[in-house]
């Protein structure tokens, strides 16, 4: 097990736990659709994390470099998935994840 | 530095175009998406003329530092995306004007998604990779919840999206941990230092764990295929036609490049874990489409188990493998476009059309199964065209589907997977049920009096009709000489393996 | 020669061509002037081939016409296998047949499948011409089913009537049984030797000796006895020995020349015919010659004793017919098979000749066929009366008549045999004696003694018109009668003229083989023979004559005499009548338990096989399979994106446990 | 343990509690706020790994502007608390079994996979490392960064497409309808009985006429 | 020997076939019917001309026609006859013309249109060299015949088409397998090629099972039967002749399994004696309780199919002519029965046995030829149904007594279902009041099926000039099979 000084390790652990977290939110979330997208950030919040450590681990930049770009991505990402929530409020007047069961089977 | 942005030659086309779609609309807000519709299609074409004319076929080389490929396997599956596109919005053309989706968005949202998948097949290094991806993905969440008076369209964006988001989550995480385990984002690069590496390195091992979930989830393998029957039911019938075949291209060529190249030290690890996928695939796509009285539905289905079909030519790791799978999804993207080009002639109705916004919701309507009673004696050309799409994809000799079935099935047993190419054999013949289901229901039974009497379908014009035809002729041709595809594929690949 | 044997079965063939084909559409009389014609010519040639075989010793003419098949191994052929055997068969068949031809322009005039019936048999004449001619078992099949299929056209012949095309089918499917034990039998003989000809089986039946042949692994018999049994079987069939009879009396459906020539004349002796031809075969297994003798003589008793019981005029003459086969074959398995040969000849004769004189009566009547409605015709048919009695005589067996010739020598050569149940044959032929002439002479009395019963109860029993109901019987028309004097005088003087020869001459030569040291009976019966007229007085001597007389007195008492007694006789017997006028209930176990049996085995094989388990388990089960798993797996889609999710969660779950903590 | 540790530990309980906070609370607002929080946190961590330009990119990015639009959404939507279904502990069962196997495996592999890579992270801070960021941005990475500008234009289009809303009521010519009118839509001929006034017919016709 | 006729004899009805259909509504059909009509005749003389050159001596391949189709798995485009294809091919041309020439006015361009391409790639079938070549013919006869069925078929037809696609894609694509597994040891897909791979028996047993799924489904076989009996009524009659007396199930026998894994055809001989066995009985039974005309000579036709197979696998000569001989003949057979069904159905509009009854009044033609074809199902010696029958059983009885009179019960239990049959519809009263209204064969009918009665009693009279064009061939297969391949 790694000691007490922060390594890698501890860094790729955090973003696992952050990871698991998230993930475990995702699945046990019966709430509205908008939590579901804050989990989806952390999601890829950790793995950010897990470039940055490993950028620092290399000190290779492409890892940050890498962590730039999924910065955008994620930004561009939120924004669909507002606007998406929009459209879904517009629609059904809620966004209530349990009504999303229209098609099935 | 200095590069020639002479090879960007296709992607800046495409970006182009999206510029002046741009431009136009900013100009003349209220315009429909006529000229829009016209410079796509223009733009699809001068990329494509672009792509051939300033690819150097024999040498694979990698530009802009690394980061893009241009060989003769991408210049194949690029052309075929551009291709695909272009006949996808010929025959869509009718039916983004019956669904009011006539607007110039729709376009630029198709030049991004291509743009994206030109960036994916090109792509050589994790970050253009990714963002690839995303730009790939992220239109296509937009495109399925276009129609925004449509429940189904609506909720179907939704689950794409949060389940898009979350398999790029994956993917991204398993990009990471590669990243970890090797130092560098180049696929070459990782190529070099991940040579010796076994699963004993088991942060390469964990990367690989999430980076085929994420895959898997575009491939709509199962169990990552939960989106799928959802997304095509409610997108709009074009944009589904553009997600089970464009960006598949693209993921196939992603999958290959990543299991024969940077990441071929696990190749057991692929194998099996793509197994695992193929054989629920198969197992699913067949067995539920059973159940669907929905053609996208079913389709979706469809497109589920060859997708399995599809992972049991690529599981073989060997450039047999690689090309029997790449030559299937081209069989595949070909005989889907057939099949979806008939459904995007029929009359599609959606709640939003009733006017009806009370919140209640009624399925859209058009693409069902029944539907397509007696679809003959309407319209015998639809009913033929249907008639070769649901042979081919079954595959049946002699029609093109049947090679791609040949060629992967061939491979996976000859290189020893023989469970898997029985449970190949017998998931197709239990999807055959259901493709010969939709025949017989166009061929065979006849409306009942009274029924859909008055129901006239509209009209196909006269190009995509031919272009339709000529598609649908086309599975029988290539069936009749599937040397033309299939030696492309092959030499394709053949010269550029390695640097796939 | 090979032309002239060519044209002998061939003749017949066009002619039931031309019948066949244009006879509908040509005058009715061109149909019987070009088959009788054909006929003719075939018996006179026939009688040519005869002559030769036998004063110009010819002793064996073996031409062959061109090969059937090349199978490497062997080569199957079509030919003609002319030796006295075959040259006496096919002057029988083509002198009957020819008569039967000329009969039938009389007996037929009316019926509107005129020409069809010419067809068919001149058809028959053919195919009994290729099976006596043939020299390998092949061509003897092809005739052998051929007359078969002759039959069941003929038996049939009234197509309307329920009961022709059963009866037809009947006697099809029973040869058919038989044909099951033939070609076994035949089998066998090719494994073994390799060949289908005859020569070639007769030159190598020694290798047989010995070999055994196994059902399955482990059990084993004798190749020869099971190869015998299955030829014999095919025998049975043909010539309709219990318990393969009981199509022979239904056949009586048909119409009564054909009765004449096909089931009683020539087609039913082909099974005989057959054996003797395999003589050499037959004589290697006493199993077989046993099992012969045995059949053949319950099939006499028990024939001759369900005789005594029919009204119908044609089944006497049919149950006395299977008695008379019985006979044959008992000679058969004696191994006196000239006797069988020689009582197949005589009885060729005197049993056309009864049918044909029963048909007479028939049309004298209008189709009436009970013997409890005629009666008296003795005075008003005086030619039918005197040859029917004259075949009557022969049949019972009376000095000097024909039947007494070949009839006698078969009772003395069951004496002298040698193998097992020839003791129980032989009481059983002498005890039927006594019974063929109690029915033959019940006949008689009944249909040309007495008073007639025709007319008042005959009222509408028939289509006839009332016109002709009223007009006594006549005489037939000539075309009728000359056959029957024909045939009467062939039943006459046949057995005294031939019985030297033929017997106890060398006429059948090489073709047929008696091992006479092991099977003595005919070198015991030759050895008493002391020339015709010796024979004919010691007739006199021999219980059978004195049976016979038995027979004919018992007969004269219980029909002329006393009629009344008949029937308190049938009341005393009571249960036993009830099983004699139920044919011993053969026909009804096969009804109950064959037939039905097999009907309700086909509807279980459908219900059970082809719904439940070629249909219902592996179709529809398999539908159902697919259909439910489809259904369970819809389930799963739940249509929430958490479970979506989850699921996506618990792939990847699944991939790193298997592949991440196994190392 | 050093300050950097310390900091690390902290840093670390306040992320994934604020992360637990975003997929447990009640009201989406907390949620919100609480990722906001978990941003600080991860950029605070990402700059003790030496990352400072991406961390403050991360605030003013995150915290500046997209948590920002999702408050603003939040609130343009009036998304009240929601309840859990009410059988919610009972999903939650088999959501942390498969979480808690999930991590346990992940930790497994990661303390396994990094065995090797004990030595400490290097934070050599320093200005230097937003300018080579910056040089591999628009050098190596210029590809990409023109890919990420298509996406971002993506974002802008697709939000754009999605939320507009047309008037319904808004008079503008639909050229496609109007192109795809055919002349029987236009014009419709109807045939009728020509009419030929009766007896009845124009009593019929004057008493209308009266009423 | 430049021009390709084998080519030809398969593209010419295919391509015939796409023209009929190309025309089918021009002038109310009248075109497409004639073009179909020389499209058959001209099948039929090129069919003439190859059974008039070819050089029955010799048990090589003739008319070879090679070129490289699909260069990556090296698949070639070769075809080439030899004795065992040339009588499938000269049947095959004989029931096409038939086919083709019955079809009155009125009947669909499309129909003959789709009979034409299945005769074509029924053609390309018997004479495929190379095994994907073979399997893509195989399998592409199934799409016309499933749409022809699923179009003109009769009530059930909907289930019986999907049914018989179903089963017979299941059944081949095990052959697909296989033809991988052999591809992939011997790196070619030419049958001549494997005909001398040496195989373990292990792999010659898998294999076995994979081409048996095959061709007993084809065949068909027990248990794999359950689609022909719905797919044969429910067809209509030209479709069901093509599907009944083709053959090609069988013929895959000869061609694929028995060459190829000799061996295992060995070891597991006794169990495929057992089937045939089951299904010359099993099938002769069920024949028996049928009271659909269709059905039952379906039922008969698979009955004979099991002696057919029995023939394969008693490894004798005798029998294996005997087999290849019941083929044609009971090809013909079927067909003509088929006709005289369709023959009754057309005037009656039932091939229910009930309805019908006591034809021979009014329809003497009918009848007689019903009654003459009946007995060649039976086997009367002089049809052609004899030949091959007898053979098959003396090769049985020479196998093994008891095998032997298992095989002969077929002399009883055919007889017994055919002259059911016949009873019930030729003789006995008139039970239908239609019956005694409808009129006899008209000069077509009568025409076709008295040449399919000449063409049997020919055949059965003197079958060796038939037998002789396959003699050299089926000696090489009996030679090549006694040669082990371990």
């Amino acid at each position: 097990m790694p000691g007490l000084e922060p390594t890698l390790t501890h860094y790729l652990l955090l973003a696992a736990a952050l990871l698991v977290i998230s993930l475990v939110g995702i699945i046990a979330n019966r709430r509205n659709v908008l939590v579901l997208l804050m989990a989806v950030e952390l999601v890829l919040l950790s793995a950010n994390l897990n470039f940055v450590a490993f950028s620092a681990y290399y000190n290779d930049l492409s890892g940050q470099v890498m962590a730039m770009f999924v910065l955008a991505t994620v930004a561009v990402e939120s924004a669909v998935g507002l606007a998406l929530l929009i459209l879904l409020f517009r629609r059904r007047g809620n966004i209530a994840i349990q009504t999303l069961d229209v098609m099935k089977g | 530095m200095t590069f020639s942005l002479i090879p960007l030659l296709p992607e800046l086309t495409l970006l182009a175009a999206l510029s002046l779609i741009l431009l136009m609309v900013a100009l003349y807000p209220s315009q429909d998406g006529t000229a829009a519709y016209r410079l796509t299609q223009l733009a699809l074409w001068v990329a494509l003329l672009a792509l051939w004319l300033t690819q150097d076929i024999e040498e694979p080389q990698l530009i802009m530092n690394g980061m893009l490929l241009r060989s003769t396997s991408t210049l194949l599956m690029q052309s075929a995306a551009l291709l695909a596109l272009s006949l996808a919005l010929l025959y869509g053309r009718a039916s983004l004007i019956r669904q009011k989706l006539w607007q110039p968005e729709t376009f630029m949202l198709f030049l991004c998604s291509t743009l994206g998948v030109l960036a994916v097949i090109g792509a050589y290094h994790f970050v253009p990779l990714f963002v690839g991806l995303e730009l790939m993905a992220l239109p296509l969440y937009a495109m399925v919840a276009l129609r925004k008076d449509d429940a189904l369209s609506i909720e179907a964006g939704l689950k794409y999206f949060f389940l898009g988001a979350l398999a790029s989550g994956f993917m991204l995480y398993g990009i990471s941990l590669v990243y970890g385990a090797t130092g560098s984002l180049g696929l070459l690069a990782i190529a070099h230092l991940a040579e010796g590496f076994g699963s004993s390195n088991t942060l390469l091992l964990l990367g690989l764990i999430f980076i085929v979930a994420g895959l898997a989830f575009k491939l709509s393998a199962v169990p990552f295929h939960m989106w799928a029957p959802d997304v095509y039911r409610g997108a709009p019938t074009l944009v589904t036609l553009f997600i089970s075949t464009v960006p598949k291209l693209a993921v196939v060529v992603l999958l290959l490049r990543l299991m024969s190249g940077p990441l071929s030290s696990l190749l057991t690890e692929w194998q099996t874990m793509l197994a695992l996928l193929a054989v629920l695939s198969m197992i699913v796509g067949a067995v539920v489409a059973i159940a669907q009285p929905n053609l996208k539905r079913m389709l979706a289905y469809s497109t589920i188990g060859h997708m399995g079909y599809l992972l049991l030519g690529a599981l073989v790791g060997n450039t047999d493998g690689s090309s029997a799978a790449m030559f299937y999804i081209l069989t595949y993207a070909l005989s889907n476009l057939v099949a979806f080009g008939v459904l995007l002639s029929m009359n599609e109705t959606s709640d939003g059309d009733s006017k009806n916004a009370d919140g209640k919701i009624t399925l859209s309507r058009g693409s069902d199964l029944e539907d397509f009673r007696g679809l003959y004696q309407r319209s015998p050309i639809r009913a033929v065209l249907m008639t070769l799409a649901m042979l081919s994809l079954a595959g049946v000799p002699p029609l093109l589907g049947f090679y791609g079935k040949f060629a992967v099935i061939a491979v996976a047993l000859i290189n020893g997977f023989v469970w898997l190419s029985i449970i190949a054999i017998l998931t197709s013949v239990i999807a055959a049920f259901y493709y010969l289901r939709v025949v017989r229901l166009m061929l065979f039974s006849s409306r009942s009096e009274g029924e859909g009497e008055g129901e006239i379908l509209p009209a196909i014009g006269v190009i995509p009709r031919t272009v339709l035809t000529l598609n649908g002729l086309a599975l029988l041709a290539l069936g009749l000489f599937p040397s033309v595809l299939l030696d492309t594929t092959a030499q394709a690949l053949a010269w550029t393996f390695g640097l796939l | 020669m090979t032309m002239m044997l060519a044209l002998i079965p061939l003749l017949p063939l066009f002619a039931a061509l031309f019948a066949g084909f244009f006879g509908r559409r040509v005058p009715r009389h061109w149909s019987h002037w070009v088959c009788c014609a054909a006929v003719g010519i075939s018996f006179i040639l026939s009688a040519v081939v005869l002559y030769k075989v036998v004063v110009l010793g010819f002793t064996e003419i073996n031409v062959t016409l061109y090969t059937w098949l090349d199978l490497g191994s062997t080569k199957l052929t079509i030919g003609f296998l002319v030796d006295p055997l075959s040259a006496l068969m096919m002057v029988v068949v083509t002198l009957v047949s020819f008569l039967v031809h000329v009969y039938t322009i009389g007996y037929m005039k009316d019926d509107p499948g005129y020409a069809r019936f010419f067809s068919y048999i001149a058809f028959f004449t053919f195919s009994m011409l290729m099976l006596v001619m043939s020299d390998n078992f092949l061509q003897m099949f092809f005739g052998w089913e051929g007359v078969g299929l002759a039959s069941y056209l003929l038996i049939g012949f009234w197509h309307t009537r329920p009961s022709a095309t059963k009866a037809g089918m009947k006697a099809f499917l029973m040869n058919r049984v038989g044909d099951f034990g033939f070609i076994v039998g035949i089998g066998l003989l090719f494994a073994t030797l390799g060949t289908l000809n005859f020569g070639e089986i007769f030159a190598r039946v020694d290798e047989l000796q010995g070999l055994n042949v196994s059902l399955w692994p482990g059990l084993e018999w004798s190749l020869l006895t099971v190869a015998c049994i299955g030829l014999f079987v095919g025998a049975m069939g043909k010539s309709a020995q219990v318990p393969l009879h009981t199509w022979l009396p239904d056949s009586m459906e048909g119409p009564t020349p054909i009765s004449a020539l096909i089931h009683a004349a020539t087609m039913v002796t082909a099974g005989i015919f057959m054996v003797a031809r395999m003589s050499p075969v037959f004589e290697g297994s006493d199993t077989a010659l046993s099992l012969m003798i045995i059949v053949g003589a319950t099939t006499a008793i028990s024939m001759a004793v369900l005789g005594l019981v029919q009204n119908d005029i044609k089944r006497v003459v049919a149950y006395s017919t299977l008695s008379q086969l019985g006979y044959m074959t008992v000679a058969l398995g004696a191994s006196a098979y000239s006797a069988a040969i020689f009582h197949l000849m005589t009885h060729a004769f005197f049993k056309a000749l009864l049918f044909l004189a029963a048909g007479s009566v028939i049309i004298a009547l209008h189709h009436e066929q009970d013997l409890r409605k005629m009666g008296g015709l003795r005075k008003l048919m005086p030619i039918t009366y005197v040859t029917s009695l004259i075949g009557a005589w022969a049949l019972v067996g009376l000095p000097p008549f024909s039947g007494f010739f070949s009839k006698e020598p078969i009772i003395e050569a069951a004496r002298f045999a040698t193998v097992t149940g020839h003791t129980y044959a032989y009481w059983a032929l002498t005890l039927g004696v006594f019974l063929t002439a109690c029915y033959t002479f019940r006949m008689i009395f009944l249909a040309f003694h007495g008073a007639p019963r025709y007319g008042a109860s005959s009222h509408g029993s028939h289509k006839a018109s009332h016109k002709e109901h009223h007009e006594a019987p006549k005489e037939s028309p000539k075309v009728v009668t000359i056959p029957l004097i024909v045939l009467a005088v062939c039943s006459v003087f046949a057995g005294i003229l031939f019985i030297t020869p033929m017997l106890f001459g060398d006429y059948f030569g090489t073709s047929i083989y008696g091992n006479y040291v092991a099977h003595d009976a005919m070198a015991r019966l030759y050895a008493n023979w002391q020339g015709v007229l010796h024979y004919l007085l010691h007739a006199f001597q021999t219980l059978p004559f004195w049976l016979a007389l038995a027979g004919i007195a018992t007969a004269w008492y219980f029909t002329l005499s006393a009629p009344t007694a008949a029937d308190r006789l049938v009341k005393t017997l009571g249960a036993a009548y009830g099983v004699l006028k139920h044919h011993f209930y053969i026909d009804a176990f096969y009804e109950r338990v064959i037939v039905r049996g097999t009907h309700s085995a086909a509807s279980w094989f459908v219900r059970g096989g082809e719904r439940f388990w070629s249909e219902g388990v592996l179709v529809q089960g398999t539908t159902r399979l697919v259909q439910w798993g489809a259904q369970s797996l819809r389930y799963l889609q739940t249509g929430y994106l958490y479970h979506y999710a989850f699921a996506m969660v618990l792939g990847l779950l699944v991939l790193m446990t298997w592949w991440g903590i196994k190392k | 343990m050093s300050f950097s540790a310390f900091l690390f530990y902290v840093l670390a309980v306040i992320l994934l509690a604020s992360a637990v906070r975003v997929v447990s609370a009640r009201q989406p607002v907390h949620a919100a706020l609480s990722l906001v929080l978990a941003f600080f946190t991860m950029a605070a961590l990402w700059i003790t790994l030496g990352a400072e330009f991406l961390g403050l990119a991360l605030v003013v990015i995150y915290v500046g502007a997209v948590m920002v639009l999702f408050l603003f959404v939040l609130m343009m939507l009036d998304v009240r608390q929601t309840d859990q279904s009410p059988r919610w502990r009972l999903h939650l069962v088999p959501a942390l079994v498969v979480g808690a196997v999930m991590l346990a495996e992940i930790v497994l592999l990661i303390v396994n996979g990094t065995r090797t890579k004990t030595e400490s992270l290097e934070t050599s801070a320093s200005m230097e490392n937003t300018r080579e960021l910056g040089e591999l941005l628009f050098e190596d990475y210029l590809y990409s960064l023109e890919l990420v500008a298509v996406l971002l234009l993506v974002g802008m289009i697709a939000a754009i497409v999605l939320t507009h809303r047309q008037s319904r009521f808004a008079k503008r010519q639909e050229p496609a309808e109007q192109n795809a009118v055919r002349r029987d839509d236009r014009l419709r001929i109807v045939s009728m009985q020509a009419e030929t006034e009766t007896e009845d017919d124009t009593v019929h016709s004057s008493e209308k006429r009266e009423h | 020997m430049n021009v390709p006729v084998l080519s030809l004899l398969i593209w010419l009805p295919i391509i015939a076939g796409v023209a009929v259909l190309a025309v089918r509504n021009v002038d109310g059909g009248r075109p497409s019917r004639w073009l179909a009509n020389a499209a058959a005749w001209a099948a039929f003389f090129i069919a003439v001309y190859v059974l008039c050159r070819f050089q029955s001596t010799s048990a090589a391949m003739q008319f070879s026609e090679r070129v490289m189709w699909i260069p990556y798995f090296g698949i070639e485009y070769s075809l080439g006859i030899d004795g065992l294809s040339v009588l499938f091919i000269g049947m095959n041309a004989l029931i096409t013309l038939l086919v083709i020439a019955a079809q009155k006015a009125g009947s669909k361009g499309s129909y003959l249109s789709a009979l034409l391409i299945t005769s074509g790639l029924t053609y390309g079938a018997f004479s495929a060299r190379d095994a994907v070549l073979f399997y893509i013919f195989f399998e592409a006869m199934l799409i016309p015949m499933y749409l022809v069925i699923g179009v003109f078929g009769g009530a059930q037809r909907k289930y019986a088409t999907t049914k018989f696609f179903l089963y017979t894609l299941f059944g081949s694509l095990f052959m697909l397998l296989a033809l991988f597994y052999l591809y992939g040891v011997s790196q070619t897909f030419s049958l001549q090629a494997w005909h001398h791979l040496p195989l373990s028996l292990y792999m010659q047993l898998i294999l076995f099972g994979a081409f048996f799924m095959a061709f007993a489904v084809k065949t068909p076989m027990w248990p794999l039967h359950a689609w022909a009996p719905d797919a044969y009524a429910e067809a209509p009659t030209g479709a069901a002749i093509m599907l009944a007396s083709t053959k090609i199930g069988a013929y895959g026998f000869l061609r694929l399994l028995l060459p190829i894994v000799p061996d295992a055809a060995q070891v597991l001989a006794p169990w495929m004696i057992g089937l045939s066995l089951l299904a010359v009985i099993y099938f002769g039974f069920v024949a028996l309780a049928q009271t659909d005309l269709k059905r039952l000579i379906a039922y008969s036709s698979i009955a004979h199919m099991g002696l057919v197979t029995l023939g394969f696998f008693l490894f004798d000569a005798v029998a294996l002519k005997g087999a290849v001989l019941l083929m044609v003949s009971n090809g013909l057979v079927v067909a003509a029965l088929f006709f005289c069904a369709d023959s009754l159905e057309k005037r009656l509009g039932s091939y229910r046995l009930t309805d019908c009854g006591g034809i021979v009044k009014a329809m003497p033609w009918l009848a007689t030829l019903l009654v003459f074809f009946a007995m060649a199902n039976i086997g009367l010696p002089g049809t052609s149904g004899f030949v091959g029958e007898f053979l098959v059983i003396l090769g049985a009885v020479g196998y093994q007594l008891g095998v032997g009179l298992l095989a002969a019960t077929v002399v009883v239990v055919g007889a017994a279902y055919t002259l059911w049959m016949v009873r019930r519809v030729v003789f006995g009263p008139v039970t239908h009041s239609s019956v005694s209204a409808i009129t006899d064969l008209g000069m077509r009918e009568r025409l076709l099926l008295s040449v399919l009665a000449a063409v049997m009693l020919g055949f059965g009279l003197w079958p060796q000039p038939l037998l002789g064009m396959a003699d050299a061939s089926i000696t090489q297969l009996l030679a090549h099979m006694a040669l082990s391949k371990l």
